[in-house]
């Protein structure tokens, strides 16, 4: 995956999050302030906007930025920050391995910035285990990473504005989750 | 003489903590920002816009949770000469606490000291 | 379930912190209230306004020195049904987790105690 | 001293702090927020404008009520409350006996409002001593009020905003203190 597929893929992020928009923001609704999928729809937006090409790191950084600049909530420094480092590690063209690679950084940075861990309820959960998922299946198929974020639903929230409900935060998907289904998602098509 | 920035989720907090703070520190810089896009949110941006302008050593102030997150995303991203503090304190009360001691030549030590007797 | 009030100083502070403590409380009546002809400033009025239109037991939160003694004044002057409480917690930070707590069916008593943690 | 009179220098306060305006706001922004000769300004405007007569005891409570509502400071609920609670102790026809009652429930007022005690530097230093003052001197002239006053100025402030000042407090007379003496006098002319 060179520069020109990767912007292809971010490009096209904008109209899953168009699509998604309605979902993440029940879901946020349910635990949160309701706003992530206005949150992701207005980050892609940028992205697609702004966002105009380059190697496949150069991508990363410019995608990074643009997330952080744009998202507005506890999703944009974390989304936003996992692929300005995910840019230092990724080659010009981008091979399952080193997408494995990314993969770990993208955890790794959302570890360290969020303070998370496993089951906590976050994106870190779907995060954490896509390098694994990909490694073991060859693949990011959706399915699969749907089923990490369905792992969150009977997660108790311990950070993040979700953390506020305790207990009640059990029966709903962490919004952040659902949304990492579909980055990484975009990220892998294509790859197998 | 040291520098007050406060981040909000919401423009008006930001807005109205300025004002309520800089009656009685006039002579202490206060960069405050908050909101996103007309509602509620903060981003690495607007805190970057505001350390550009740092002139001194600068305590910083936010509101909650995810406005920590940029908060200190953006600290650890500048490459400025001035120290920068992140602050646990409440966002109004800590940063009024901090300007008006600021204005009164207490040392930035002691106010930080003062602020760490706050707990939000 | 237990209402919040808040008075501040400044209108701004009063509004900016209703919209973001709102959005995720959207079930807990929420009253703000503050500034003076247009500029900084607070008063027994406003205060008694909002107690006026309380419909349950009243979490109250204020800002700086003035502001406290204007709910004194006005909790004291009270002669509806319901319980008002004055907490010392943080506005912004105080009401916020008060807001939360309420609308995930917190009791009142274990909220006052979380709110006592908190210093300002 | 009947309503009529009482009211007349309730409405006289108007002018005083048209006058003392700048000279009040200029002591507030030395060691507060600036706004004292404005509060007192925007309450006593509000008195003339609002208070329309009655008895001394009605004339009082409205005063109080007016100034509650219209200061906007940290004087408003104290100068308000007392007023009201004057009102209380105040009979139709105000002797200097009556008065000394009066200055005395000022006094209380305010140390309880305020939770203050005499050397803080606040409006309280004059108050409290004003009753002494009419005993002693069987009147309440301007000079030794605002010796009253002057007291403040080596005081550190420990109430209020000026507390914040610390030592830097001194060499200020406290604005409260300063507007008290223009209220007092005004209660006491023409009871010599
Ligand atoms: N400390 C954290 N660590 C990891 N993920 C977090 C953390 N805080 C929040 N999140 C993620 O962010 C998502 C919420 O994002 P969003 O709604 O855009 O931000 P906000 O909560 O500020 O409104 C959550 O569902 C969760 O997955
Ligand atoms: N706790 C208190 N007890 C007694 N007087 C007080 C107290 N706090 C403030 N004051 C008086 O109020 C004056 C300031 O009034 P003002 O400027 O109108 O209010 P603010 O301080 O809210 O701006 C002070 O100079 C002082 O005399
Ligand atoms: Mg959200
Ligand atoms: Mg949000
Ligand atoms: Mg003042
Ligand atoms: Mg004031």
């Amino acid at each position: 995956m060179n520069g020109d597929k990767l912007l292809e893929k971010m490009h096209g992020l904008k109209s899953v999050f168009d699509e998604k928009e309605s979902e993440l923001t029940g879901l946020d609704r349910e635990i949160g302030d309701g706003d992530h999928g206005v949150n992701m729809k207005r980050g892609f937006s940028a992205v697609h906007e702004k966002v105009s090409g380059g190697t496949a790191p150069e991508v990363l950084k410019q995608t990074g930025m643009t997330l952080m600049s744009s998202i507005g909530g506890a999703s944009g420094p974390l989304y936003g920050f996992s692929f300005v480092k995910m840019s230092d590690v990724a080659k010009e063209d981008i091979d399952k391995e080193n997408l494995m690679e990314m993969l770990d950084v993208f955890a790794d940075t959302v570890a360290s910035k969020g303070k998370v861990e496993g089951g906590e309820k976050t994106m870190y959960d779907v995060i954490s285990k896509s390098a694994e998922l990909l490694k073991e299946s060859g693949a990011l198929k959706l399915d699969d990473l749907q089923a990490l974020a369905q792992e969150t639903e009977d997660m108790i929230a311990t950070k993040g504005r979700a953390a506020y409900f305790k207990e009640q935060s059990k029966g709903t998907i962490d919004p952040g989750a659902q949304s990492a289904v579909y980055i990484i998602h975009a990220l892998g098509e294509g790859m197998e | 003489m040291t520098e007050i920035l406060i981040i909000s989720h919401s423009k008006d907090i930001a807005e109205g903590t300025r004002a309520l703070i800089s009656q009685m520190a006039k002579d202490t810089v206060i960069q405050a920002s908050g909101g996103m896009d007309g509602g509620i949110g903060t981003s690495v941006d607007q805190i970057n816009d505001m350390l550009d302008q740092v002139q001194e050593d600068t305590i910083c102030f936010y509101d909650i949770g995810s406005s920590k997150m940029n908060l200190e995303m953006a600290v650890e991203m500048y490459d400025g000469n001035h120290t920068l503090h992140i602050s646990e304190a409440p966002i109004v009360e800590g940063s009024f606490l901090a300007a008006v001691e600021n204005s009164v030549g207490t040392e930035t030590t002691q106010i930080l000291e003062k602020l760490q007797e706050m707990k939000k």
